[in-house]
This record gives C-alpha cells, structure tokens and sequence, in this order.
C-alpha cells in the first residue's frame, strides 16, 4: 500500500517553522517511513510543476507555515489547498499573520519606500523598485506582487486544521502527524493545541495572586524579573491567561514573558482585546487621569496585545492608512 | 479611502449606524425615560441591553464595528453609582486603552463613545445620541465589512482555475493601480 | 449552536402594534413579513396588544399548536413586560427564558417621527433578537428567602404610618429617626388643611402607638450608617447618637430640665425653629415621643466644661437616668425589607434677598407661621410682630423658592393649600387684611377647591402675579414704617404697591441635603432634582430599582398628608407581598465558569461580591451562584473566554451584534 | 432737558390730562398729601374703543421671527407670573407691561407690540432678565423688538428714543466715538428745539463746571471702522430680513 | 499690576471727573492703567436698538485691540460699557452665527477676536486684586464721620457681573467702610437712576433719580458714591427740575474714586470734586474744604 504523501510549504515566515519540522529529530525518520514528502522545497529539491503534475487531492494533507503577503504565496497556497485533501495551518503566522502581520499598522506604500528608499542602510539614488513586470532584453521579469497586507492562511484559502505556535513544539508536531496518520483527528477547525490557557501549566501559577492590582506596567528590559514569581504579579504583560497553552511555557522558563504566540482559546474571537479587558479591569486606579498615567506604562498597544494576532484579530489592519497603494 | 473623510460615493441622506451597549440599571433606563417623555432622536442607534457596563467585553465592541458599525457608544451610571459598586470604573479603564488601541490602528477617536447617563437623565441620551450621529455623518461611514472586501480584490478570485498569462497580467493591473 | 435545544429550532416572533403607539410610527405588517423570512421563524405576526390577555393567548396556543421552542416579542421596554411574556410562555410549558423582548417603542416609535427609520431599526433590533434567541439555554429561576424583618428609615408621618401598618400585620418593624423625637415636619403643625382639623390631635395618638408596639423597635436620634447585602437579606449598621439619659430608665418627669444649674431656657430651640427657647437638657415638645429627655453635648456644663453641679443627676437621682459616660454606639440588624421615609427640606428663604428674609423682622416662613399659630407654640398661639403688636395687614407670598428655575424648578404643591389654611387662620387670629400673592392657585385634591372657596368668602385677597420685591422704603404716607410689597397685579394690568405689617413666604419643599448620600447608601437612584427615583412613575410609584428598597413620603417628591400616608401604606404593602411569599425570584442571569477556565485568578479581584473562589481542589474560580449579582464583569474580563453569564453569553451577545448589522 | 411737552412740569396738584402726543399717566409719585390727590381729574369726555381681537390681526410668525433672536429663544418658557413688571421701574408708564409685551408677542400681534410705548421706555437695567423665574432674557427682547420697530418704521411718532438712537449710531458711524453735549444739541434740533430754550441752566452748569465739550471726539482710523460696519451679506442670517 | 483701560466715551466729556479721580488713585496704588489705543464707541444701550450686529462689532473692535494689547485684563470705569462689552463677550461664546460675522467684519482691520481677555471694573479690581488692605495702608485722611450711601446703579452687577451679587452687592460698602467712612443702609443700591430717560421722557427717568435722591436724604446721607458717570451726571445735575417738580432733595453725588483720593489725601480740585453742581461738604477733617466751583 503507498504511503501517503505530504507537502511541507513556507510562505512569509522567519522559517523558524521549518526548524522544528527538522527539530523531530530521529523521529523524522519515523514520519518518513510512515509518508511520503511529495514537496519540501526547503529540505528537497522539487520544482511547483512537480505538485502541478500530481492529479487534484492527490497530497493526504499539506503544512504550510507563514503568512499570505505576496501573490507568489497565494499562487503557492491555492496550490496546495487544490492538490491536498487536508490542509494544514502550521504556526503563528499562517494562524493569524504573526509577526510580519505587525506590517498591516502601515500601507504598502510606506513600507516599499521605507525599505527602497528611506531605510538609512539604503543606497538607491535612483529611487528603484521591484516592478511586478519589468522588461529584460525582450524578454517580461515576474515578480510576485506584493500584497497591501499580510493575511493568515484562513482568510485566502479553506484551512482544515491549524497547528499553533512560533513555532510550534516538536510534541505538537509529531502528535498532529500521528492524529494523521491513525485517522484520529478532531472534527475540521480544531486547533491542535490544548485549549485551555497557559497559565494552568505555568510553573509560576501558585505565585499568581488573587488580588492581583496593577499600579504601573513595567516593559520586560526595564526590570529584572524576579524568576519564580508571577509576571503579571511584577506588572509585567504575559499574555499567558489570554494565550492556549500547549508550549510548555518555555519563554517563561526563559525569565521572560508569554507574548501570546499559540493565540486565543476556541472561546476568544480577538485575543488582544480580551487580554487588554482582563489587563485592565484589574488597574488600581479609579480617576481617568492615574488611569492614563498607568497606561502609559504600555507605549505600544498593538505590539503588546497583537504581537502575533493583529491579521487574524477582529480588525484586521490599520485602517486609514490605505491598503492597495 | 481615508477613515477621516466620507468617500464621494456617501450620498447625503446617508445615517450613520451606531451600535450602543447601556447598562440595565442607569441608560438603559434613561433611554426608557426619554421614550416616555417622547423626546426625538435620530433613527441611528440601535441599543444592547447588558446588565451592566462592566459586562461589556471589549470584543463586542470590536465586533459591531466589524459588522458595519459607524460607531459604538457605550453607557454606564455616573462613577459611584454603579448598581454593582464598580463595574461603570472596570469598563472605565478598559475604554482609555481602547482608545489608545484605536487611534493606533488609524480610528478617530469619535468612532467610540463612553458616556455616563443616569437613570434620570432621558434628555442626555437624545443629546448625545443627536451629537454623536452628527459628529460620525461628519467622519463618513467607516464600512468595516465593505473594506475588508475592497482589500481582498487583490487576492485572485479564481480558486481552482490554473495559473496562466491572464493571472499574471492580472498582477501587472495590481502594480497600477 | 443552538443552546440546550432538541432537535430543530422553532421561533416565534411577534410584533405589537400597541395601539397607535407602535403602529403609528412602524409598519408593523412589514416587519412581521420581513421576519418571517428568517430561518428557524414558524411564526411571525403582528398584533394589536401583546400584552392583553388574548395577545397572550395568542403566544400559547401558537406554542402548542406549532411547537415553538423560541419566542421573541417585540413591543415596549422589557423593564415593563418581560415578565409577561415569561409568564406567558411558561404556562404554555416552555422554559421562561427562551424568550428574548424587543423593545420598539420606548427606544423606537416614541422616540423616531421617521416611520421608516423606525422600520429598518425596529428590523435590525428584531432580527438581532431572533439571532440571540437560538442561544437561549433553559434556565431556572432562582428563589431566595426572605428576611420577613422590615427596616423603615424615617419617623414622619409617612414612616410612621408604615410602620404600624406593618406591625398591625405581624412584621417585626426597625424604625430609625434621625432626630430625638419621631413626629417629622407634620408635628410642627397647627391645623391641616383642608379640613382644619388639629394636627396633634390626629398625629398624636399614632406616635404614642408606635412606641407602645411590641412589634416596632423605635431608635430615636440614630442614623442608618450602612447597608450590605441585598433584598430579603439585608444586614442594615444603624449608628446611635448619645442622648446621655438611659431611655429604658427615664420616664420623662422633666424634673431634671426644671433642675438644670441654668435657671433660665436660653438657647434656641430647634423644633420652634428657634422662635421659642430652651435648656442644655429638654425634651423636643410636650408629646414627643420617646418620652424622653436629651442633653445637647454643645450647651451641657458638664459635657462642655466637667465642672458642673449636676443639679440634674441629683434631680433624677431616684431613677439614675442621666448617664454623662454614654457614647455613640452601633447596632446591626438583619433584614428582608426597606422603606425609606426620610421627608423633606424646606426651601431656605435667604436664598432670596428680594423678599428680605432674614433682613425684615417681620418676614417669616410659613412654617415659622406654624409655630405662631399653634397654642402649644413659643407664643401660645398668639400671632404678634417683633414689637409685641397685633398685625393688622399680612401678605402671604407663594411659590417661595418654587417654579423657578434659578432655585427649584417643580411647584412644591401644597404651598396653595397651606398658605390658604394660614391665612384662614391669620383672619380668625388677628382679623387683618390677608392678601394672597399667586402665580397660580392649585388646588386639586378632595375639598380642596371648596377650600378656595371658603377663602376667597372669608374676606381674603388674591391677586395674581409673582412678587418682585419687599422694601422698607415709603413713597406714600401710608407706606411709612411698613413693608412694601411691589407686584404686578396680573389682572388688573398694573403694578401695584401694597405696604403690610407682616409677610409670610410660602417656602417650597427640596430634597434633603444629604438626599445624595442617603441614595447611594440604599443604591437608590435620584431624580435630577434630587427627588428619590420611584421605578416606574405610574405602575411603580413606591418600588426603587433595587429590589426590597421602597420609598414613601416627600423623599420620593412634594406631596400633602393624606398622599404621604397613602403612599406610606402602598410601600408597607409592597413590602409584605415579599414578605408574605416567603421568598425572591432572582433573575437567573449569574455567571459561570467552565472547565477549561486555566485559574489564572485574574477574575477574583473584580467581583464586587468576592462570589468567585479559586478552588484549590480543581485549581480553577468557582462562582457562587448565590453571591453572584450578574452584572457580568468577569465574565467581560476572562481572558481565555473561560467565564460566560447566564442570558448573556458571549455567543448571545455577539450574534445579536450581528442581528443589528446584518444586511 | 425736557423734549416731550407733556405738561408735567407743572406741579402735580393740579394735574393735566395726557396730550394726545404721548399716551403717558403723569407722575403718580404720591407727594403731596392725600387729600389733593384725592380730588378727581376733570374727565375726558367718553370715547369708547372696540378692543376685539381678530384672528386677521396677529401675524404668524412674528414670535418664531423674534425667537430667532440670540438671547430670545426662551421666549415660550413665560408663566405670564408678571415679575418683570413688577420689578421694572419703568412699567408703570407703559401702555402695555413687559409680561404682557411677551404674551403679545407669543401671539403673534406684531403690531400691537411694535407701536407701543414700552419697547422704548425700557431703560435697560436688566432688572427683569435677573428676576425672571423662567430666565428670560426680557431686556434683549426688548431691543430685539426696537430694532425691528426701527427696521419697520412703526415706532411711535415724535417720540425721540428712536431718535436719539438713531443718532447716536450716526454720531458713531462718523466720528467712532460719542461727544454727549454735542448729541443731545442735534437731538434738540431734530426733535425740539424749544427744549433748548427749557434747559439753558443745565447748559450753562456744564459750561461753569467745564463739562461742556464743544469739540467733537473721534477716532484716528475711522475708515477702518466704517468698512466693519459697512452692511455685508457675506455671514449674515436671514433672521436679519423680517 | 497692569492693566489695559477703556475710558468710554463720558469719561472724556460729562464724566470727566470719574476720569480725572480714577487714574491718580490708580497711580497711588501702583496699579498702571495704559489706555487703548484708538479705541471706538462701546454702542452703549443706543446702538443696540438699532443693530445688534453693528453693536457687537463695535463692542469686539475694543477687545480685538486688547488682546493685541497682550493679555491683561480690560478695565473700564462706565457700567453701560462695563455692560456692554461683557454682554458682547457672551453672546459671542453662545451664538457661533453671530460670531462668524463679527470675525468676518474684524478681519477687514486684520483684527480678530478670540474672547481672552477680561472685562473688569475699578470696583472690582481695587477690591478683589488690589485688597482692601493695600487700600487701607494708603488711607492718611479717614473720612470718619461722612455718612455714605453706596450707589452702584444697575448695569455694574446686572446681568453679567460675576464679581459681587446682583441684588445686595457689597464690594463699594466694604471699600467706603475701609476708607472710615459710614455707611447707611440703602436699599435702592441697585436701582435704575433713570439716565436713559431723564433727557427724553424727563418724568419717568427724573421721577427715579428723584426716588433716590429722597431716599438717600432720608436716611441722612451726607454723600451718594457712584461707580457710574451717567448715573453721577443724573443724580447731579437735575436737581432743579426736581424741586421745581417734587420739593428740595439736595444731597451731593460724587464718584467713589474721589471719595478714595480725599482719604488718600489728595486735594479735592485735582479729584475734579469742583466739577459737581451740588458740591459736597468739606470733610469733617478736612485740611482744606472743597473749593467752591470755579469760572
């Protein structure tokens, strides 16, 4: 009987996500003998018209990690989505835009400038840009297009399970695959993570007050943090009660905070705003002016609350910048 | 299109639609109070009864507004007279991050409203609700919904057709435009 | 996801015209045709009154014959009908709360002259109900005991009446009055009007009755310091002043007061409104009651100075009454119910220098009138100027302080009635000229306008327009040595100046001064002048918006006697319907947590009720459901969404935010 | 400085009917003593007026017109309680009392109160506006309906306010500020010149006390304020139109 | 203390003794009064009659140029103007319509308003910023004995004051009382003295004066103190018509700043005190008496 076959696939992502793929380590050659990697350009060499020669759902399912920003990616997604019975949202990015999603607070236009021209490493007196289409000696250069935001996976092609984490764990990894394998998985939508939050399987829960009051915020380079104590408790932002758990609450292990990369439980449509109304009801201040000055603590809203979930979150983008120039 | 500024397309007759969350216990109330005293305001608030303004879960509000609100308006009992002690404060401090949230993704500051109405105070909720649907026709619609749409035609609409010169020249009218 | 429900949803909607008060404005038909089209709707229409007992019909016999399992009406505020239609549903055998109302008319038809705005809205609002509907889980209506103990805060007439009404059925009655005697401003009075009959005689014998009640206790010059739970089960700290005499051993002989080291009374007194004087140690007036005597800690040697003879302690040194040691102290009481009683201020006449009070002798108020006129009064009932004369011309000035925006905007109501009765009486008193200034004579109410009547046969002035000053100064010689009121004779057309011995100011009625704190101390809401804020102007005239707290007398607005006692009587009886039930129905709308909550904590501090727990068992928040108050706050603040609230869960609110926006 | 010839000079003892000119009671000041006053006027003979009111009598929209007004809306708050009046020093010579100016104008009767007396006799001292249980402000009403009556040309005849408050804006219209003595001589020659004659002592007084200004005050740039002045379409409201 | 000063238009012709008496106790205080530089008619109560958008144009010129001036506060001794340009202060901050055709029009000059500065009177400056006791320290000849009866007429606390109540102000009989003077009960303080009147419908505006001239008689003052040189120039210079219509109420009428400078000891004739028809009796104290008017 002839293995199954699956596509592995990074769109825009720090490939941190294909890391952990190799980081299963031996256990990769457990997968290995179990699927067959029809399309892995990271690791393989296989070219896009090998997977346009496969017939429609011919991949058992595909891991794309990154998010949508260019119309390469999107090309690269429809793909897949077409040639795969099941996809896969492999990662913060491809779940809700992640990182590069923190592009979507300026327009196309002001990041092609900045990074063409204004960027102070930048030497192009001519003011060049990639052009979708440029003319070599008669011969027409493609470029992808650049898209006027990143979107998660979700938003332009049908995604069947999602995979959460920057990156995800090795654990998560290698239980998806075998859920996979032993046709065991969850009904379509799950998020293969637990979906309670963090906190429960934080070392640091027991510390965690029941008074908890926030008189000022403190930025995690400010301080140092005491390392057994609850963050939250030091007036540093974790975003761990807002955030599924599943990690193994390794950043926090680290002395540092959750910043929210696995995203909200199923229960959360917008994890920032959530965070922000758990964060806030619990300040100590009554007036609108202490209130302001508490808040002050916390300079960059959108950054705290969204580091991973701006594309993905209610709002999607910043708004008045416009988005396709 | 710029948030700021109603696009040309807005006709005139155009009303803003606003979506208000009142506390049971104080505006709610007050909006009762005006109906009874027959006070007329614009059509363009549609209210949701929630117990109290602290139930208010910052989500809806982003919510309405990615359903096609032009603005939210939220109201809770004068600060101390919370039926509930405080819940009016909680939502308090959650709206001046709210605020900061917003103007950080580009919204005017109009778009959202926190107002404090008493029981008593039927004449504020017209006069608030009259001022505020001024101000929102002043800022043009803000069509959360039809926004996301006008950004998604750059995503190609075919799904399964295959990749072929049209697509590609279907690029080149992006880079144009 | 569709709730707790069985099998496919089955919705009923229906829209009521109201009369024309709905119909007028909104295309009822239209809607109800709109809604249909919506999934999950059998049933859509419209009807003429919802609320009436055929409407009401209509939803039962839709629900059995059709099998509804979802019903949503839309007609007036639910803070009005909800519980109807609960009701309603109910008996057809559905669960009361898979019910949502749509309120179209306080927040639409009333308040929207464009009809068709009004439709869209009364649309989305509907549509968005039909929405939330889906969500609706079963729920049972949680009963709480009640305490059948009733606290009433104030010992007018109004407080008074309540509390032996009460009593008389069985209750057990705290009644607390902030002064040293009960008997509120209707004590201070001489006669009533419209009947003329004496005040004391008819005040008197309910005051004595009060004490004498095994079923009240009565603490006299005592405050209700603070209130903590909630209906059926409040714990109520009442704050007890010093008297420095034992109420248990004084017997009210006075032989202390006539003992007292000052020979003379020289001090005012302030239940003659400083008219009449009296002593360190007194008693408020002759039927106070208690029967007991107090000692102003402002005026006592001893309580001042230490170094007193104590002529007084040797006075009663039989009985041991007096007792200097004694110290405000604090008593706590559980009860099921509240009355709030706590009466009026009365206008402060320096706020208008025109009428030179204050500055003139021989303005006075009315109630300083009052005290003149009573035989029992600091001048034993004889009216007389400052100099000792008889007046022979008074003029009574109306609207003092009322019906005027730079100081009160209301009509105090009975100052018409009040000062009519005064001035009967100053014509039989003294036989001057009486002339009554008015802007309007108001006198409704049984006997009242015959009052007018006899008034105007008695020989007394009236002349219609507001005065605008009263001056010492003459222009004519029989001005000289006189006050001289100037006014508009509004009917005559002419501005007339009239010079009177004496002038009396009808002063308005206000909220009392600490009206504001007194209010959040019960969790009452105020009117926005001042006045306690019944829940429902007509169908709630006594009921406040927290449940179990119940306001009677002027605290709630002026009123006269017989209204006070009245509305005395429907607080009392609205009490007792709770009492005599046993038990509150509670809204189910608590919140509750659920297993994926990752006890975080962070809720735990929010909960003004501290309901929520961390267990340390599950290591998670448990809520206890009966603590919770609903008003949601945790569950708005979890941030793993792991806290939702009865009847309104997130995915009721989110798809009624939908409802309103879609299309 | 007497301009009206109303006869009142003359002591009050004897006192004479009003002339036609002015509708005015004469000094009801009650000095001397009683018994004098209490000698009936000799009476006019009987003239009888019909005082019926048609609804072709009022004109619609004179009260929205004069609402309009800044400082005139809370027109419709008045409890007709006559305060004003009462308060007013002046009301007991006008032919109609403020409160009953303001009921007028409630009902539309434009002409009625646009030829009384009362709008003119209004020496604006605010009395009213302050005592106004509803906070109506009475006295702008008042120039509110001056101005319309000047506009409209239906102020009472040889009745010199109007007039002098025409020529006060003139005097300031050309010189930018006012010189008192030299208005009040062109007010005798517009309206009185007799009047001079009355009031040489008073002239003289100011002359002795160095108080009589011949020379005319101005102001350096008068164009300038005349092109603010200058009437402009540019801005105005068309409540400035009856 | 500076301040920008707005003499109006009496204070340079009938009034000009209140201006004569103002500045050098001003000067005495050490307060500096600069006056505005080409300032126009306020319109009085006349203009408004006519125009009312004519009048707050010619009100806002004088305050368009104060603010120029540079933020002090506009100190302005006649209550019609005191009125006047409060009046035009506040119904520019409540009518935008009225105040877009007031900036159109200013700006024609290249003036503009934007409603800073203050409208003061001397009362209310010497009172509230200067102090009492500052005035006190000044005072070398205590008017002990004079019996005052304060004046302060109506337009100066009605309806726009703010500094002292509008029916029993009390800033002018704590001033008299501070300078040792007594000062009698007067219950007319605030009533019209008929100006308006007394040269038009000379029984109604004389009948007032008379009124409180009468009354001041009765209750033995020896003085009227005015804040108001139409009010002064009324209770002044009508005496004989009075007489010759109701009987005798001779009292003399002077400014309340003349009052202050006999206290401070400057000579009555640099107080233009010889401007008055009714002279007032020299002080009891008096080094010098009141000169008897000149020429």
């Amino acid at each position: 009987m002839p293995r199954p076959k699956v596509a592995f696939y990074w769109c825009a992502s720090c490939g941190g996500c294909e890391e952990t793929v190799v980081d299963l380590a031996e256990d990769i050659l457990g997968v290995v003998e179990k699927v067959e990697i029809a399309f892995w350009p990271v690791a393989l060499d296989f070219k896009k018209a090998d997977v346009e020669r496969l017939p429609d759902g011919a991949l058992a399912a595909s891991f794309i990690n990154g998010a949508i920003r260019t119309g390469e990616q999107e090309e690269m997604a429809r793909l897949l989505r077409r040639k795969s019975l099941l996809v896969f949202a492999y990662g913060a990015c491809a779940q809700l835009g992640g990182i590069p999603a923190l592009a979507n607070q300026y327009s196309r236009e002001e990041i092609l400038s900045f990074v063409y021209e204004e960027a102070p490493t930048v030497d192009n007196p001519s003011r060049t840009r990639p052009a979708v289409v440029s003319r070599d000696n008669g011969v027409d250069l493609h470029l992808p297009a650049f898209h006027g935001q990143v979107r998660p996976l979700c938003q332009v092609i049908d995604v069947d399970y999602t995979i959460p984490g920057c990156p995800p764990t090795p654990n998560l990894t290698r239980e998806a695959v075998a859920a996979l394998l032993e046709g065991r998985l969850p009904p379509k939508g799950t998020v293969l993570a637990p979906d309670t939050a963090l906190c429960e399987s934080c070392p640091r829960k027991d510390s965690k007050p029941s008074d908890l009051s926030f008189t000022r915020f403190r930025r995690p380079h400010q301080v140092l943090a005491d390392s057994a104590l609850c963050l939250l408790a030091q007036g540093i932002v974790c975003m761990g009660p807002a955030t599924r758990g599943g990690c193994g609450a390794q950043c926090i292990a680290g002395n540092m905070p959750c910043t929210g990369c696995f995203g909200p439980t199923s229960r959360v449509r917008d994890q920032g705003a959530k965070m922000l109304s758990s964060l806030c009801a619990n300040l100590a201040s009554r007036e609108v002016e202490e209130i302001d000055a508490v808040l002050d603590g916390l300079p960059d809203p959108v950054g705290t609350l969204y580091r991973y979930g701006l594309a993905g979150g209610l709002l999607r983008r910043r708004i008045d910048t416009s988005a396709n120039t | 299109m710029n948030a700021a500024q109603p696009s040309p397309a807005v006709p005139h007759t155009w009303s803003p639609r606003i979506v208000a969350f009142f506390c049971n216990w104080c505006t709610y109330t007050a909006a009762d109070l005006a109906g009874v005293s027959r006070m007329k305001y614009a059509p363009s608030v549609r209210v949701v009864r929630l117990m109290c303004s602290g139930r208010l879960d910052p989500q809806f509000i982003l919510d309405a507004l990615a359903h096609g609100a032009d603005g939210v308006l939220i109201g809770g009992c004068h600060p101390g007279d919370c039926h509930y002690a405080d819940g009016n404060t909680k939502m308090l401090r959650r709206f001046r991050m709210l605020r900061r949230l917003l103007a950080q993704l580009g919204y005017d500051e109009l778009r959202v409203r926190l107002e404090w109405i008493s029981a008593a105070e039927g004449d504020r909720v017209r006069a608030v609700v009259n001022e505020m649907t001024e101000q929102i026709r002043a800022l043009g619609p803000l069509n959360l919904p039809g926004r996301f749409a006008e950004w998604d035609l750059e995503l190609s609409r075919a799904e399964t057709e295959p990749r072929t010169a049209t697509t590609s020249a279907k690029e080149v009218s992006h880079a144009q435009t | 996801m569709t709730g707790d429900n069985h099998g496919e949803l089955r919705i009923g909607y229906y829209i009521c015209h109201c009369g024309h008060n709905i119909a007028g404005v909104i295309d009822c038909a239209e809607v109800a045709r709109r809604m249909a089209l919506m999934p999950g709707v059998i049933v859509s229409r419209d009807y003429k009154y919802m609320c009436s007992e055929p409407g009401q019909e209509l939803l039962r016999q839709d629900i059995r014959a059709q099998g509804l399992n979802r019903v949503v009406v839309a007609s007036c505020s639910p803070l009005l009908h909800e519980h109807t239609f609960r009701s309603a549903i109910e008996d057809a055998g559905l669960n009361p709360y898979h019910f949502q109302m749509v309120n179209i008319r306080e927040h639409a038809s009333w308040v929207h002259t464009d009809g068709v705005a009004a439709t869209e809205k009364a649309a989305d609002l509907s549509r968005a109900a039909i929405l939330r509907v889906r969500h609706h889980r079963a729920l049972e209506t949680v009963r709480v005991p009640i305490n059948p103990a009733v606290l009433i805060v104030g010992g007018g007439i109004a407080g008074i009446h309540a509390a032996l009404t009460l009593a008389n059925a069985g209750k057990q009655v705290f009644l607390v009055e902030r002064e040293p005697s009960i008997g509120g401003h209707m004590a201070k009075f001489d006669k009533t009007f419209p009947t003329l009959d004496c005040a004391a005689c008819i005040l008197t014998p309910k005051m004595s009755a009060v004490r004498a009640h095994e079923g009240i206790t009565l603490w006299t010059y005592s405050e209700v310091a603070k209130v903590d739970g909630y209906v059926g089960n409040y714990t109520v700290t009442v704050r007890r002043r010093p008297r420095y005499v034992n109420e248990d051993l004084c017997i009210g002989c006075q032989e202390c007061i006539s003992a007292c080291v000052y020979r003379e009374a020289k001090f005012p007194d302030e239940f003659n409104l400083g008219l009449g004087r009296r002593k360190p140690v007194y008693i408020p007036f002759p039927q106070a009651v208690p029967q007991v005597v107090v000692i102003d800690p402002e005026r006592c040697l001893e309580l001042k100075t230490g170094r007193c003879k104590k002529t007084c302690v040797e006075a009663c040194a039989d009985r041991g009454a007096i007792d200097f040691t004694q110290t405000e102290t604090l008593e706590t009481i559980q009860v099921g119910t509240i009355i709030v009683a706590t009466g009026f201020k009365l206008f402060d006449a320096k706020r208008i220098p025109q009428y030179g009070y204050g500055l003139y002798p021989n303005v006075v108020t009315s109630l300083e009138l009052e005290r003149l006129v009573t035989s029992s009064g600091p001048t034993g009932g004889e009216i007389r100027l400052r100099d000792g004369s008889v007046p022979k011309s008074v003029g009574f000035i109306l609207c003092v302080g009322s019906r005027d925006v730079r100081t009160n905007r209301w009509c105090s109501r009975t100052c018409c009635m009040h000062s009519m009765k005064l001035a009967q009486l100053m014509r039989e008193h003294t036989g001057a000229d009486v002339t009554v200034f008015y802007i309007d004579i108001r006198a409704p109410g049984k006997g009242c306008e015959e009052f007018y009547d006899r008034s105007l046969k008695e020989g007394i002035q009236f002349v219609r327009g507001r005065v605008a000053e009263v001056t010492d100064w003459a222009l004519a010689p029989e001005e000289e040595g006189k006050l001289v009121i100037r006014v508009e004779d509004t009917l005559a057309a002419f501005v007339r100046r009239i010079p009177v011995d004496m002038i009396v100011l009808a002063v308005g009625m206000e909220p009392q001064v600490d009206a504001q704190a007194v209010r959040r101390l019960f969790n009452m809401s105020c009117g926005t002048e001042g006045w306690f804020l019944e829940k429902h102007p007509k169908l709630a005239p006594v009921s406040t918006f927290t449940d179990g707290v119940f306001i009677a007398g002027c605290c709630q607005g002026p009123k006269d006697i017989p209204d006070s006692i009245a509305q005395a009587g429907a607080a009392a009886a609205e009490a007792m319907a709770l009492i005599d039930r046993g038990y509150i129905e509670q809204e189910p709308n608590t919140a509750r947590v659920l297993d994926d909550c990752c006890g975080c904590k962070s809720c735990l501090p929010l909960c003004p009720y501290n309901a929520i727990t961390f267990d340390e068992a599950s290591r998670k928040a448990v809520i206890n459901a009966a603590l919770c108050k609903g008003c949601g706050t945790c569950a708005g603040s979890c941030p793993s969404g792991s806290i939702t609230q009865n009847l309104f869960d997130d995915d009721e609110v989110f798809s009624e935010i939908e409802g309103l926006l879609h299309a | 400085m007497s301009i009206l010839q109303t006869g009142a000079d003359k002591p009050t003892t004897a006192p004479a009917p009003s002339p036609p000119r002015s509708g005015f009671a004469q000094s009801e000041v009650p000095l001397p003593p009683r018994e004098s006053r209490l000698r009936a006027p000799p009476e006019p003979a009987m003239k009888i007026k019909r005082t019926i009111k048609y609804e072709s009598d009022r004109v619609k929209g004179f009260c929205e017109e004069i609402m309009r007004i800044p400082g005139c809306d809370q027109l419709q708050a008045c409890i007709q309680c006559g305060t004003c009046s009462g308060i007013c020093p002046l009301s007991i010579y006008m032919d109609y009392t403020p409160r009953r100016v303001i009921a007028l104008v409630r009902a539309d009767f434009k002409n009625e109160v646009l030829r009384s007396h009362t709008v003119w006799l209004c020496a604006s001292c605010y009395a009213c506006t302050v005592e106004c249980p509803r906070q109506i402000r009475i006295t702008d009403i008042m120039y509110g309906l001056k101005q319309r009556a000047i506009k409209e040309g239906i102020y009472p005849r040889h009745f010199p306010i109007p007039v002098l408050a025409q020529e006060f804006s003139k005097m300031v219209l050309r010189k930018g500020r006012i010189t008192e003595t030299l208005l009040v001589m062109r007010l005798f020659l517009k309206a009185n010149w007799r009047a001079v004659l009355g009031s040489w002592r008073l002239g003289f007084g100011l002359i002795r006390t160095g108080r009589f200004v011949l020379r005319s005050e101005r102001i350096e740039r008068q164009d300038e304020l005349r092109s603010m002045l200058a009437a402009d379409d540019r801005g105005r409201k068309p409540k400035e139109k009856p | 203390m500076n301040y920008s000063y707005f003499p109006g238009c009496s204070l340079k012709g009938l009034g000009r003794a209140y201006e004569e008496s103002l500045l050098p106790v001003m000067r005495h205080l050490g307060v500096t009064m600069t006056e505005l530089p080409d300032w126009n008619c306020c319109g009085a109560t006349a203009y408004m009659s006519v125009d009312e958008r004519q009048a707050s144009i010619l009100a806002a010129r004088n305050l368009a140029i104060a603010e120029k001036l540079g933020g002090h506060d506009l100190v302005t001794p006649c209550s019609a103007c005191y009125l006047v340009l409060n009046k035009t202060k506040h119904y520019l901050r409540e009518t935008p319509s009225m105040r877009a055709d007031v900036q159109e029009a200013l700006g024609r000059a290249h003036l503009s308003y934007h409603g800073e500065t203050k409208v003061r009177h001397p009362l209310d400056v010497l009172v509230n910023d200067v102090g009492l006791d500052a005035i006190r320290e000044k005072v070398v000849r205590p008017l002990t004995g004079l019996k005052v009866a304060p004046y302060y007429g109506c337009q100066l606390v009605r309806p726009y004051s703010t500094f002292d109540d509008a029916w029993n102000p009390t800033s002018m009989d704590r001033l008299m009382t501070t300078l040792g003077a007594e000062v009698v009960h007067f219950p007319l303080k605030t009533k019209c003295c008929g100006a308006s009147l007394t040269g038009t419908v000379p029984e109604a505006g004389l009948r007032l004066t008379y009124i409180l001239l009468r009354e001041a008689v009765r209750r033995r003052a020896d003085v009227i103190s005015t804040i108001c040189p139409l009010c002064q120039f009324n209770l002044d210079a009508y005496h004989g018509q009075i007489e010759r219509r109701w009987g005798k109420v001779r009292v003399a009428t002077v400014y309340f700043t003349q009052l202050m400078g006999l206290a401070f000891g400057l000579s009555p004739a640099e107080l233009g005190l010889n401007r008055n028809f009714i002279p007032m009796a020299p002080l009891a104290n008096a080094a010098r008496p009141a000169e008897a008017p000149t020429s």
